[in-house]
This record gives structure tokens, sequence and C-alpha cells, in this order.
């Protein structure tokens, strides 16, 4: 059994002896968590040593790491084929990270949590399968796997509106996956195996246009099957006009599931256009381009914008990420190397900053059990440690240079500026928004005077501190030197690039 | 091939034949004083149908009877399935200490869709529907001194008659254009004489009447949501799954016999003749009919009502695999009968328990059940999402191949409108699971059920977990059982 | 070479880590991690620059460089880039930033966070050394914006009150409304070059990969930064809010340093300077000279009139810039440097004497007015002193280092002026002897308010101490530095620093404009340079001696009566002192209307992107209600849209079930004829 | 000779009967002899089928099942309507409305 596998399915072991544990022992179950998180934590950082960053990946499987290669249901041209390139191997290292983190962050669940746990264990095996699959088939089960886990998650332990949040995140993202359903069997019966000659659901063999039949490539086709998965994709992403689910979500879950749902799922949305939509059909990527760079440039700003008028603290940072992954778009959409690279520079470095803003939301609710910004103030008097750490998630998502976001956003900018040079200005427009409304935020909770109400209010504890610090450290040191997390992309993503026309 | 040797491959009917009167004479002698005896000696009456049926597997293509009934790995599969079916129904009635006259009912219907399987005579067909419907309208009935029982009884049996009726006349007409009875004697006829087609037409929808009132086919679907919600639970799961499936069966050999353009060439020429083709035709009455299904099912407030139209949805996804006329198709539709007998009998068996328990199947019964019955809260909502068609479980497969079935076929509009059918679906199952899990309740006191049933469950949970992820041998079956269909 | 300018930039990094981390549990709160480092920093400096002193090469440029990202096709390369400009500048900063840091000891004192201070402090001057010692574009810029977060943490340091934390919000967003000028045309740089690297632009320039519009709108932009960063109009609002911050801080931050780094930057990218983008630029500098001095004029906050003075020094210094003298407008930078320093820092020890005199009589005014003020000279010696040549100095008079670098300035706009054919370019000599003569004015308004005259407030006045040797010693040494000999020598005339080291080492560098179109951009002569100079110091003498009778007439002898003078200039009194009603119109359009945009978003977002099927939702349940059948229950607040539609739909189906047999046949046999009838049609 | 025609119009108007019979009818009995109509208009087809086209006994044997299962149907529905009787005390199908929508 490969690394891979082990790192995706020892959250469902962790899951199972979970279920198997008696109710009352909390300890146990939340120790066993976090052991069956931290492991593949550990597995991933060793992959990462092992890493070949000369190896492309993309569409040619000798290229790609760490593979698996099963049969599973030979009949239909299904495989557990599971790999790793430098497309998505950050985003699994990180997806690890952010489940170990996130299992501190849900210490606190006062409810049913041997459930809680257990759903937090399958979701994360969905997740880390999703990033890992290489199979189009075995990636659909992933990403649906991920979506009950969430429905209760959010559904059960959310905030006051929980149960129309969970349900609206379900119909959306489901809309969406089961567009990319009809996509994916569209190209399955139009895909053949080289070798065998049958129909397949591998990925890489429908990358390849020679494997193509001729329906496949008649333009119109092609452009409804990009559609379909585009659509599927830009909901997770959440593209401006599907990202209403996104506040409701957000902003209802539990802390931990917040982080999870803008550090990892935003991602998948992202991800798959790269993964799927881009090789398998790159005439089309290339030619929609524009539109793409548009939907960009309306994410940031829209999100900026929107997010200044926020009065929900939880809510300010969803639309937040609404607007970073406006970043990612615009990035992905020029086909250049500073722009692609850091388009999925900016997923990893925006999964670590917004984890630090919905952990750094969930600190002061679990204090002041509220999270109107207007109703606190002058934090910064009685809790200094928790705003300097606040200070650094929100300085970060401003895009302060020796911040990650910084980085990502300027190469985002610098790859973008050459090709669109008029929606890139425009673009770059959301940096001062941003700006006004982070600090705006920032001051209206922690500056100013004391709210009399937390004249006693106790200050960050160590556990929440374990939770955001690597991520602060991971954001600073990533800032300054990028180069350990853009040498794993670099060559899988120039070699993306070649792929386009 | 003529009646005596026939027998030969009658094998499973008459055994079950036998068992019939076997049991009618043990009800006879045993008054209720041992009250396994009888439900054992149906269960096995119905273990050994099947596995006799299983050895008719390997036996190939044979017409038997004259031509009235076919013995094809197609039929042996839908008599195993309704077989296999009736074994759940009757353990699941276990608890009700039902009389003998409804596992001797139950054992004539399994017969009469035996029957339906494998009829290829018009005669034969309306026998065998008729012999189903007859029990069923009883079985409908069966509390009759409870009123909404009565009534799904009387309903059924009127809305039965009148369909059956319509239908005989349709198969009238069918007769006197072609002069035949056996269906691929018909079909030669058609191609040969080649009738104004409007008759022909005429007469397939009045046929369609019949087929399509078994399956809950829209137009003709209005008895399915009272008789369901009428009959006793274990009765509405059966009806649900059971006469369904042999329905289907039948209207498999029916329409590709008769009008079906992969089995002959010229008769697609023939068929593209007729305005209104039988693939668009049976097309729009699946979106139709999972639409209505599922939208009149958002508003449903009796869990068991729901359901039923939650069953009337799926009879339109089943058909909407119908419209590619080949293997595929039909494969696909044996595939997903196997795992919605598993998903919709583990719900309606969970709808029963919790009435049992709780008195009633609104909606309200099942706040908080989450916190107070874990594991039948947790199976119902693998059911739930099992027949939303979410992987891994094993509805998403079933879908599946339904619409790799359709979009292998191009049948682009009609996918996207099945898979917009499975978003709204998800909308009044999710529904049930949120009402267990997300609802608080007062109450917290837990509910406990008999761990004979949680037996039964879990042997219809473990399964709808297990092929979602790991399905080829169900895959092989219905390949197998399909190969032979169809000539090629 | 380069690796002691990196220790220098390194070692307040350092000393920020160890500040943040344990800077309360040290002895005295660490602020000798954060003296020691950049006292240490100084000594590497001075080491440096008599380095260059003694090597006195005017070409001299050391470079070294790594690669900091590359992704195949595409490169950024970091560098260090040392030549006499980064020297000297280096020198400036820890000269004035180790005297801050000296002063803040004794002004600090007691303060909550006095180890917060100091660990902001030594962040700042890490960022301002790096954004010094950078070979490249991308690294000043993300220096540039380090700078901003120190300017906006230190603005708002005492962020209990709103004034601090408003002020620092404003600072840095205005900041970065300059600062997306300057990644826009980083941007264009970068996408005609390829490169950050101050030499790749150069020779990329000078090749011509990036000319005529583009290149005036690359050096525009770039200079948009430095419009934010030095408060030049229209940005410059933020300069005199961010007084609210702790008084070193002002003088550190807000009036030697960051602010210089615009004019820093615009020197930094002189070669790559059009025609047209240096005329904007000295236009926008001239405006602002002379925008900002009538403002000051009527202030009364001790802190606003020296901000608002130096918000018109860096107008000085951008339009000598704009004008092609290279050597003036930096000169100017390094003395404005010392003197403004002193200045905000005299103007601090005034603040905390009178702090200390209100704590002591528990009175609750504003410490900063100078209307409370008057005779401070005998109560305060060594402040009044040192403030006094610091006020020359900015006055423009011979032997103080001001006359020397404005004089330059003056001269080089005028020579500007003549050379070019457009007679509208006198302009900007005219607006620089204008603002002369109110820089004089206000100056001296400001001193004798405070230190002469009779006390405003006699209880006050009793409780007025000198401050100790911590502020005044660093007042000493800034009083010191800003004669003018330090600037001349080798040549020791008071009047002209033309053969001093100064103008012998920072001369201008080579155009690559120029170098690509094969003409210099500024053509100025020399007999025209020399002979603007001569006219322009005449004319700067008398213009500083008469802004200084007149504010002697009107404050020290009453010649005439305040308020009467004010009666009597009506609007332009109520322009300058409501500073032209700027930030009345930022507030009244751009955050108005920025606001409502947003709740505007908002709406739009809930109202419409959600709620657009809410509404097709809302007809549906309305003709359902109409029809008497409208369930009021909708399903347990499980309103979704889409749903809602469907739901409607369902509702309205389910009406067909009406629970009759009959109507179920009749349905069936009419769906029958239905397709049937299809089928005919 | 009777025509094939004359066969097929009267078995298509008792059919139309029976039809309208089974939607109109409120009694329950009534519905299920318009159910009859129907069956005995199938038969007149099926038999003078046999006779005209086909010429064999084939329909005339449907016929004669068909008559056997009107039947049993009418058995078991008269037995329904029975019961139904029994405890309402009425047969009109109109009233049975227990579960609708």
């Amino acid at each position: 059994m490969g690394f891979l596998t082990l790192i995706t399915f020892i959250p469902v072991v962790g899951m199972i002896i979970v279920l198997l544990l008696p109710k009352k022992n909390l300890n146990a179950i939340r120790w066993v968590s976090a052991a069956a998180t931290f492991i593949p934590f550990v597995l991933a950082s060793y992959l990462w040593t092992q890493f070949n960053y000369n190896l492309g990946g993309i569409n040619n499987e000798s290229t790609f790491q760490f593979v698996e290669h099963a049969r599973w249901i030979p009949a239909f041209g299904i495989e557990y084929f599971m790999g790793a390139d430098g497309l998505s191997f950050p985003m699994i290292w990180l997806t690890t990270l952010l489940s170990f983190i996130c299992i501190f962050a849900s210490w606190n669940i006062d409810k049913a949590q041997k459930g809680y746990f257990a759903l937090f264990l399958l979701l994360e095996t969905g997740m880390i399968g999703v990033f890992g699959a290489l199979d189009f088939f075995l990636f659909y089960v992933f990403w649906e796997v991920m979506l009950l886990p969430m429905y209760f998650l959010i559904g059960i332990w959310g905030g006051p509106r929980r149960e129309y949040a969970a349900i609206k995140f379900f119909l959306y993202t489901l809309f969406g996956s089961v567009l990319m359903l009809l996509a994916m069997l569209a190209l399955y019966f139009n895909t053949t195996d080289p070798v065998t000659g049958a129909h397949t659901f591998n990925m890489l063999h429908m990358m390849d246009q020679s494997n193509h039949s001729d329906w496949l490539k008649i333009l119109d086709v092609r452009y409804l099957i990009y559609i379909a998965l585009f659509i599927g994709f830009a909901i997770k992403i959440p593209m401006f006009p599907f990202h209403t689910w996104l506040p409701d979500a957000h902003v209802e879950a539990p802390t931990a599931i917040s982080v999870i749902l803008a550090g990892i799922l935003l991602k998948m949305g992202t991800y798959g256009i790269l993964r799927i939509s881009y090789p398998i059909l790159p005439d089309i990527a290339a030619s929609t381009s524009w539109y793409m760079a548009v939907f960009g440039m309306i994410n940031i700003l829209y999100g900026a914008f929107v997010a200044m008028a926020q009065k929900d603290f939880k809510k300010m940072v969803a639309y937040s990420s609404i607007s970073h992954m406006g970043f990612v778009l615009l990035g992905m959409s020029v086909f250049t190397s500073a722009g692609i690279i850091g388009a999925v520079f900016q997923m990893f470095s925006h999964g670590t900053i917004t984890a630090m803003l919905f952990l750094m939301v969930g600190v002061i609710y679990d204090r002041a059990h509220h999270r109107d910004i207007e109703g606190f103030g002058g934090l910064g008097l009685k809790m200094p440690v928790y705003t300097g750490i606040s200070s650094v998630a929100l300085f970060a998502a401003l895009g302060l240079p020796g911040m990650s976001g910084f980085v990502a956003e300027i190469m985002v900018f610098i790859g973008a500026f050459p090709v669109y040079r008029t929606i890139t200005i425009i673009s770059a427009i959301g940096i001062i928004i941003t700006a006004a409304y982070i600090l705006w935020t920032l001051q209206r909770v922690f500056l100013g005077k004391l709210n009399p109400k937390y004249e006693n209010i106790p200050e960050i504890n160590g556990r929440e501190i374990f939770t955001m610090a690597p991520l602060a450290v991971m954001t600073i040191l990533f800032g300054i030197w990028p180069i350990p997390i853009l040498n794993l992309m670099k060559t899988s993503l120039n070699y993306l690039i070649q792929i386009i026309p | 091939m003529d009646n005596v040797s026939s027998i030969k491959f009658f094998i499973p009917e008459l055994f079950l034949t036998v068992a019939v009167i076997a049991v009618i004479i043990a009800g006879l002698i045993n008054k209720n004083k041992n009250k396994f005896l009888i439900p054992g000696m149906s269960v096995a009456a119905l273990l050994g149908t099947v596995i006799l049926s299983f050895t008719q597997y390997e036996m190939g293509m044979n017409s038997l009877f004259f031509n009235m009934t076919v013995l094809d790995p197609m039929s042996v599969f839908f008599k195993i399935l309704v077989a296999a079916a009736t074994i759940w129904i009757v353990l699941f009635s276990l608890q009700q200490h039902m009389k003998v006259e409804y596992y001797i009912l139950l054992l004539i219907t399994n017969l009469g869709m035996f029957l339906m399987a494998s009829a290829n005579d018009l005669l034969m067909i309306l026998v065998s529907l008729e012999v189903v419907g007859l029990s069923s309208y009883v079985l409908a009935g069966y509390y009759k001194n409870n009123m909404k029982s009565s009534e799904a009884s009387l309903k059924y049996v009127l809305y039965g008659a009148a369909s059956t009726g319509i239908m005989a006349y349709g198969m009238s007409i069918l007769y006197g254009l072609t002069g035949e009875t056996n269906l691929a004697a018909i079909q030669q006829q058609l191609l040969t004489q080649q009738p104004y087609n409007l008759t022909v037409f005429i007469s397939i929808i009045l046929i369609f009447a019949g087929f399509g009132y078994k399956i809950a086919m829209v137009p003709f679907h209005f008895w399915v949501p009272d008789v369901y919600e009428g009959a006793p639970t274990p009765i509405t799961a059966f009806f649900s799954v059971a006469p369904k499936a042999a329905g289907l069966a039948l209207l498999i050999r029916f329409m590709t016999t008769v009008v079906g353009h992969q089995l002959a060439p010229g008769a697609a020429e023939w068929l593209q003749n007729m305005d209104i083709s039988a693939p668009l035709l049976i097309a729009i009455l699946s979106v139709l009919t999972m639409t209505l299904g599922n939208t009149i099912a958002l508003q449903q407030k009796n869990v068991k009502r729901m359901m039923a139209y939650s069953s009337i949805a799926h009879a339109g996804y089943l058909l909407m695999a119908f419209v590619v006329f080949n293997k595929e198709g039909y494969a696909a539709i044996m595939l997903y009968l196997v795992f919605y007998l598993l998903m919709n009998f583990g719900a309606f068996f969970i709808i029963h328990m919790v009435a049992q328990k709780l008195g009633s199947e609104d909606i309200e019964t099942f706040y908080g059940l989450g916190y107070r019955a874990p594991f039948a809260a947790v199976s119902m909502a693998i059911f739930m999402f099992s027949l939303t068609g979410l992987p891994p479980l094993a509805g998403f497969i079933g879908k599946f191949y339904l619409f790799a079935a359709i979009i292998n076929g191009h049948w682009y509009w009609l996918a996207v409108a099945g898979v917009l059918n499975s978003v709204i679906s998800l909308y009044y199952y999710a529904g049930v699971a949120r009402a267990m899990f997300l609802v608080k309740t007062e109450t917290k006191d837990a509910v406990s059920f008999q761990t004979f049933d949680k037996i039964l469950i879990a042997t219809l949970v473990i399964p709808t977990l297990v092929f979602g992820i790991y399905w080829t041998p169900i895959l092989e079956l219905t390949m197998r059982s399909i190969k032979l269909f169809a000539g090629n | 070479m380069v690796e002691i300018a990196v220790i220098i930039a390194l070692l307040p990094l350092l000393a920020f880590v160890i500040q943040i981390f344990f800077g309360k549990r040290l002895p005295r709160q660490g602020d000798w991690v954060s003296i020691g480092a950049i006292v240490s920093g100084f000594g590497l400096s001075l080491y440096l620059f008599i380095q260059m002193l003694t090597r006195y090469d005017p070409g001299f440029v050391i470079t070294e460089s790594f690669t900091w990202i590359d992704l195949g096709s595409f490169k950024i390369n970091l560098g260090i880039y040392l030549d006499n400009v980064s020297i000297t500048m280096l020198m400036v900063v820890t000269i004035v930033s180790s005297l801050v840091h000296i002063y803040s000891m004794a002004y600090m004192e007691g303060d909550p966070r006095y180890s917060r201070f100091y660990a902001y402090l030594s962040l700042f001057s890490f960022s301002m050394l790096g954004l010094i010692i950078w070979d490249n574009l991308f690294g000043i810029y993300m220096m540039w914006e380090l700078v901003g977060l120190c300017s906006y943490l230190l603005i708002g340091f005492w962020f209990e009150k709103d004034s601090a934390s408003n002020a620092a919000k404003k600072a840095f967003i205005t900041n970065r409304i300059g600062d997306f000028g300057f990644l826009f045309g980083l941007l264009i740089v970068v996408t005609a070059i390829g490169s950050f690297t101050l030499t790749d632009i150069a020779e990329g320039v000078a090749s011509g990969k990036l000319s005529g519009g583009w290149l005036t709108a690359a050096g525009i932009l770039l200079f948009c930064g430095a419009i934010g960063k030095s408060a030049q109009f229209p940005l410059h609002v933020w300069l005199p809010d961010a007084m609210e911050g702790p008084t070193p801080v002002s003088a550190l931050i807000h009036a030697a340093t960051m602010v210089a780094a615009g004019v820093y930057l615009v020197a930094r990218l002189f070669f790559m300077l059009s025609l047209d983008a240096m005329i904007f630029i000295s236009y926008i500098g001239a405006f602002t000279a002379i925008f900002a001095s009538i403002i000051a004029v009527t202030q009364n906050d001790i802190k606003r009139v020296l901000a608002y003075s130096t918000v018109s020094q860096l107008g000085y210094m951008i339009m000598a810039l704009g004008a092609g003298s290279f050597t003036a407008g930096f000169f100017h930078l390094v003395t404005h440097a010392m003197f403004k320093a002193g200045l905000f820092l005299g103007s601090g020890s005034v603040i905390h004497a009178m702090h200390h005199a209100m704590h002591k009589l528990d009175v609750h005014d504003d410490p900063n007015d100078i209307r409370l003020m008057g005779g401070f000279k005998d109560k305060m010696p060594t402040t009044y002193r040192t403030f006094l040549i610091y006020t020359l100095a900015l006055s423009g008079i011979p032997f103080f280092s001001g006359f020397l670098s404005k004089d330059a300035i003056l001269g080089g706009t005028l020579a500007f002026a003549v050379s070019q054919s457009n007679p509208i370019h006198y302009l900007l000599p005219v607006f620089g002897f204008a603002a002369a003569i109110l820089t004089a004015f206000y100056m001296f308004r400001l001193v004798i308010l405070t230190f002469h005259g009779e006390p405003q407030r006699k209880d006050l006045y009793e409780n007025i101490h000198e401050s100790p040797k911590t502020i005044t010693i660093p007042l000493s040494i800034l009083a010191v530095l800003s004669i003018f000999i330090f600037y001349t020598l080798p040549g020791i005339n008071p009047f002209s620093a033309a053969h001093g080291w100064f103008e012998h080492l920072m001369a201008a560098p080579a155009s690559a404009v120029a170098q690509f179109s094969g003409h210099p951009v500024v053509d100025i002569s020399e007999h025209t340079a020399h002979s603007s100079h001569t006219l322009a110091m005449i004319i700067s003498i008398i213009v500083a001696l008469s802004g200084i009778l007149t504010a002697f007439a009107i404050y020290y002898w009453k010649k005439m009566d305040v308020e009467a003078l004010t009666e009597k200039m009506g609007v332009l009194y109520r322009l300058s002192y409501n500073k032209f009603y700027v930030d009345e119109i930022y507030e009244a359009t751009v955050v108005r209307g920025l606001l409502m945009w947003n709740n505007l978003l908002s709406w739009f977002d809930n109202a419409i992107i959600d709620g657009l099927v809410n509404l097709t939702a809302w007809i549906t349940r309305h003709t359902s209600a109409l029809s008497g059948k409208f369930d009021n229950a909708v399903i347990d607040g499980m309103v979704n849209e889409i749903a809602d539609i469907t739901q409607g739909f369902g509702r309205q189906l389910r009406r067909v079930q009406t629970g009759q047999i009959q109507t179920y046949i009749f349905a069936a046999v009419v769906g029958a004829v239905v397709i049937i009838l299809v089928r005919l049609v | 000779m009777i025509s094939l025609q004359t066969y097929l119009i009267i078995s298509a108007l008792v059919f139309i009967f029976g039809l309208i019979a089974v939607v109109n009818k409120k009694n329950a009995v009534g519905i299920l002899m318009g159910v009859e109509l129907i069956l005995n208009s199938v038969n007149l087809n099926f038999i003078a089928f046999a006779k005209y086209v086909d010429l064999s006994i084939k329909g005339q044997i449907i016929a004669i099942f068909v008559i056997i299962l009107a039947a049993a149907e009418a058995a078991v529905a008269l037995a329904i309507v029975l019961n139904i009787y029994r405890y309402r005390s009425t047969i009109d199908v109109t009233t049975v409305d227990l579960m609708k929508n």
C-alpha cells in the first residue's frame, strides 16, 4: 500500500476507531482524531522530502509521483489511480496540516463529539482523495464524499441558521457536481484507452487529444463539456454569481469547519479547473480565458466591496475569501508562468491565511458569543497576544509584503498584466479596497477604547495559539522565502502552460 | 417448445405453485399455533425458488409452452430479484403476525411476477398481470379494519381493473392488426404488413396504460400515492419494488420485441416514419414522471407518502435508461433495480419501525430521532442519501449507470433533466435527515428496536454501502443476464 | 561592503524579533536591544560613509544579487545596490533613528507598551534601511509597504484614542492608493523589461524596450507611490493626521525618513524619467509646496504646523527632482532630515513639558496648542536655542544647512524654467519663492508664540521644566548637524555647497532616457545654472528675511492685530485654517461614496443575487394564495430559492391528486388521449 | 354477413360507454360494471378479429380467458367494495378520499 493511500485512508480508520469508542470518553475521541490527522500530516511531510522537483506530472503518468494504480471496476474502465504532482502535492500537504490543526480548533465542541470527529475524519479522506485522484470517477466519488459530512457538520454543529446554510451548501454543490457527472460521462464515452481500446476514466488518457473520439473533436461539444465542468467547479470556488452559498455556510459553520471550507474546499474548484478542464480541453480553456479573467476581476472587487459592508466579523472574512479567490481565477486565466504559479501559490497561501482568519474569529466568538464587528473595540488592550496574532492574519490577508499572500498576488499581477492589462489594473484596485476593509475591521475590533463589556475577557489560550501560530509562521516564512513551495509547483505548472495552445 | 418438454424449464414456478398449496394446507392444519411455521415455510419456498432459478442461469434462450413464455437470463434475473424482495418482505412482516392468507397472497403474487418476467404472448401478459393485480388488491387492503387500508384497496382495484381493461382493448387492436398474439410474431407481421401506424400507436399507448400503471409512470401513476399510503407498510415496500421490477421486465420485453429498433433492421425506419418515435415518447414521459414525483414529494409531510412520490420519481429515472433501447440501458435498469430494492426497502422498513413505535409516519415523528435511535437514524440517512444518488452509496452507482447509458446514447437534455431532478430530490431526502439530526426536540428518551429488525436493516445497509464501493459482482450479473437478450 | 550594508539592515530586524517575543521580560523592557542595534548600525554606516569620503568617487556603485523566485521562464532577482546616495541615506537614517531611539527613552518612559514601541521602531528601522539598499523595484516595493505598516503601527500606537486609530488607518489606506499607482508602474516596467533590477531597467530603457508613452506612464505611476508616501497633493491628507502618533515617531518617520522615501524613490528612478514625467512631478511638488505652506500659516497645533511644513518641504524636494536638479533635491532631503527631526523632537520636548505640567495641575487641555504657550524660552533654554537653530535652517537663512539646499533647489528650478521654451514653467520658481516667504513666516510665528512673549497660561507656565538629558542631547546633536559646515566641506563657503563633498559625490545619475533618445532630457547650460543660482540666492535671502520680519511685526511687535487680520483675510483664512477642506471633500465623496457603493452591493448580494428566485417564489406563493390553496407552512424554514419555485410547482401539481379515484382514472385516460393527440398533431 | 367494421364500431362504442361509466358513476358497483363493459368490448374485438383476420382460434381463447379474469376481478372487487360498505355504509366512491394530495 502506497503512501498516498495511507494518507487518504488513515482518517477513515480513525473514524472507525472513534465510532467504536464510548461516547463518554471524550479525551480518547479527541486524541484518536488528533492521531488520525497527525499521521497523514507526518507522512505527507515525509513525502515532501521525497518529492522530485523535476517531474512534471499533469498528463504523463511516468512523471507522476507516489503513483498507485490498481484495478477497481475493470468492466467499466474505472481504476484506483492516485498520484501526486506539483499541482496536487502542495494541496495534499496543506489539507493534512489544516485538518490536524482543526482537530484542536474543535476541542471545545460541546455536543455529540463522537459524531463530529467521525464526520470530520471522513471529510478529510474526501479532501485528500480529491487532490490525489487521477481517475475521474475516483475524483468524483471523493468530491461527493465530502458533501455529506459537510452537510451534517454545518447542520448539527453550526450557528443559529445552520439548517438553512447546510441545505443551501448541499444543494448548490450538488447542482454543480451533477453537471460535472454528465460532463465526466460524456468524456468517458469519447475517450479510449490507447492500449486496450476500451473507454476509460483515466484522466491522463482523457488529456491525450488523440484518444478523443471524432464527436469530442466538435467545437460546440467541447464548449458544452467545458461549461458543464466549469459550472461545477465555479460553484465550489465560488465564483460570482454562484457564491451566495458561501457567506451562509461559512458564517454558520463551526470554526474548524469554516477553516476547512475556506482553506481547502474552495481550492478544489480552482484545482479541478487546473487538473481537469485545462489539460483535457486546452483549446477551449485558451479561448475562454478572457471570461475567466473578467470573472476573476469581478470576484476580487465584488468580494472586497461586499466584505467592507459587512457587520458580521465572520461574514466579512467569508467575503474576503471570495475576493481572494478572484486572484486565483485571474492568475489562472493567463497561462503565463508567473500568473498560473501565482494562482496556485495563492491557493496555498490563502489556505493558510483564511484559516487563520477564521480561527481568529472563532477565538473571539468563543469568548464574546457574538460576531458583531461594531460590538467589540479596544480588545488590543486586554488581549495583546491575540491582537498580535490577529494582526498577522489580517495583514497577511491585506497582502502585506513579507507575507505569502503578497507574493502570490504580485505574481498574479505580474503574470496577468501583459495579457489583460485593463482587467489587471481594475483588479488591482482590489488591493486598496482590501486594505480599507481589513484596517477598518482591525480598528473597530482591536483599537479604540475598550468596550467595558469586555473588561475581563480572557486572553487567547495555549491551545488556540497552537492552532494559529504554525499558520502565522508559514505565512511569514513563505512570504519571505517562497522557494520551497514554488519549487514544488513550477515544473508541473510550466508544463501545464505548454499544453495549452 | 411443446408443453411437456417445457416442464423442465419451468421447475421454479412449479415449485412455487406446490409451495403455495403446501402453505395453504399447513395453514389449515396449524391454525396459528406456531406463529413461525407459515413465514418459515414461505421463506423456505422462496429461497428454494431463488436457488432453482439460479440453476436456470446457464440454460440460455428457451421458448416455453409454444412461445407463451421464454426462459432467458434476463427473466431469471428478474425472478431472482422479485423472489429475493419477497423474502425480505416476509421477514419484515414477522412482527405483524399476519394471517396465513397474507403469505399465500405474497407467494401467488410472486408466481404472477415470475410469469410477467417471462411472458412472451399477449395472453400470458394479460393473465400474469391479472394474477399479480388481483392478489395485490387484496394485499393492499389487508388491514380490512383500517379505513385507509380499505380505501387503498378500493382505489387500487378500481384503478387496476380500468387499466387492465384499457390495456386489453389495446391488445385486441394489436391482435387485429397482425393476427398474432406472440410478441415476436406480432413484430414480424408489423414489419411485413406495415399497417397504418397511428393505429399501431394508439394500440401501444393503450397497452402502456396497463404497463404504466404497474411501474407508476405518468400519467398512469395516480393510484400510487394513495395506495402506498394506505397499504400496510411492508406491502407498500413490496409494491414499490417487486411489481415495478416485473412490470419493467415486461415493458422491456414488449417494447424491444414489438417496436424495438435494435432488434430488427428495418424496424427503425418504420419507427422513424412515426412522427413521435417511441424513444422520444418514453423520454418525455420519463422526465414528466420524475419531475412530478420529485416536486410533489417536496410538499409531503407524511414520510410514507413522500416515499410514494419518491418511488414515482424513481420510475422516471428507470424509464430514462429505457429510451436508448439497448443492452446498456437495460443493464443499467437492472442494476438500478437491485440497488433500489436495497435502499427503498430499507427506507420503508425504518418508516414502518418508527411508525410502530411512535405511532405516526409524519415527519415530526422523526424529529431528533438521530439522538433517540442512532442506528435506525443513521441507516435511514444512508438510505435517503443513497436514494438521492450520492457516492459512495449504491444509489449513486445505480444512477451513474443510468446516466452513462443515456449519455452514451447522446440523450443529453434527458440527462440534464435527470440530474436536475436528482438535485431537487436531495431537498426532501435531506429533509428526513434534517428532521432526524438537525432538529432539536424536547423528548430525548431512547427508542429501542428489536434486534431482529436491526439485523434485517443491516442486511440492507451493508450492501448499500459495499456496493457503493465495489459493485463488480452485480454489474457482471446484469451484463450476463442481458447478454443473450435481444439476440445479439 | 555589501555584507556590512545587509548587517546594518538586519540588526534592527533581529532587535524587533527579540523585542516582540521577549521584550517585556528583559531588563528595562529591552530598550537597550533596539538602541544597541540601531547605534551599531549607525557605527557601521559611519564606517561606510568614511570609506565613501576617502574614496571620493562620484561613480561608485557596488551591487550583489541572488535569485529569489525562479519560475523557469520568469525570475525575480533581489540584490543590494550601494552607491553614494544609498550610503548617505543609510547615514541619515541611522543618525536620526539613533537619536530618536535615545530621545524616546525619556519621552516614552512609563508607557504601558514601552517595549512594543521599541519593537516597532526597530522594525521601522529595518524596513527603511532595507528600502535604501535594495537594488530593485520589487524589493523597494516590499519595504515600501513595510514602512507603511510601521507607520501605521506607530501612528496608531496609542490606539485607545479613536483619533489615533483613525489617523493610522487613513495613513495606510491613503498610501495604498499611491501604491496602487506604484504597482501599476511596476507592472508596466516588468512587462516591458522583464526585470525589476535598477540596472536592468536602465539598460532596458537605454535600449528602447520601454519608451514613449509607456515610459512616461511608468514614470508617473511609480511616482504615484511617492505621492502617497511623501504626502504630495492630493494624497497629503494623512500626514498631518499622523501627528497623533508619539512625537519621536513624528520626528523619525513623518519628518525625516519615511516621508523622504518617496523622494528617495524618485531619485532612484531619476534615470528613467522622461521629460513629461519630470514636468508632472515638478508641478506636483511645486503645488504641494505652496499649498501646504499656506495651510501651515494658520494652524494652532504645534505639530500640525510642522507637519504641513514637512509636506511643503517634501514638495520642494520633489519639485527639484522633477526640474532635473537631482543633487539639490537629495541635498534638501538630507539637510531637512536633520533640522526637521530636530524641530519635531524640540516640539516633543515642549509637549512633554506641557504634558507634565497639565498632569500635575490636572487640567485637560491640548498640550500641543500653541495658544496655551508663550515665553518658554526662559524655562527651556536648550530646547529654545536648538529650536531656533532649526527654524533658521528651515527658513533658509545663510550659515545653516537649509539655506544651502533650498538655494540649490530654487536655483535649479529657476535654471529649469530658463532652459525651457515655455514661459509657464516660471511658475515653478515662483511657487518656490512664495513658499519660502510663507515658510519663514509660519516658522517664526511658531517660535514667537511658543517661546517669546507673555505666557498665555500662567499656571502651566509655572510648571514648565526643561526636559532631561536624553532629550536635550539629541536636540543638540541635530542642531549641530544643521550648521552649513558639514555639507560644504572641504569648502567653507556658507553661501554655496558647490565645492563640497556632497555636490561632488551625489552627481545626477546618467539618464537612460537620454541614452536612448540621444539628447539630454533637461538641458541646462553651465552658464544658466550659475546665473540662476546667484539670482536665486539673492531672492531667497530677501524672501526669507521678509517672511521673518512679517512674523515679528505681527506676533512680536504686534504691529497688526491678528484678529483684524484674520477678519480681513476672510475666505483665504478660512480655507487655510480648514486645510482647503480637502478632508471634508474626500469624506463626502470618496469615503461616503465607497460606503454607499459597498452597501449597495451588499444589498444587491442579498436582495438580487440571492433573492432573484425568491421573487419568483414570492410570485408563486401569491398566485397560490389567490387560488386559496396556499400553504403557509413553508417547509420549516428551509426557504431555498430554487426549491421555492419547484415547491410552487409541486404545490400546484399535487392538487391534481384529489383523492377521487375517478379523477385518477379520468386523468389517466385524458393523459393517454393527449399522448395520442400529440402524435396526431 | 356483418362486416368487421360493424363489430369494431360496436365494440368501440361499448368500450367508450364502459369508460364513461367508470369515470362517471358514483356507485362503486356501477364502476365495476363499466369495467365489465370494457372487458366485453375487448372480447368482442378478439372474437371478431379471430374470425376475420386471424382465422384461428387464438382470439377466441383469449376471450375465454378474459371472461375468467373478469369474473375473478369482479369477485375480488366486490369483496373489497363490501368491506368499504361495512365501515362507511355507502359505496359512493366520491366520499372515499381520506388520502389525497
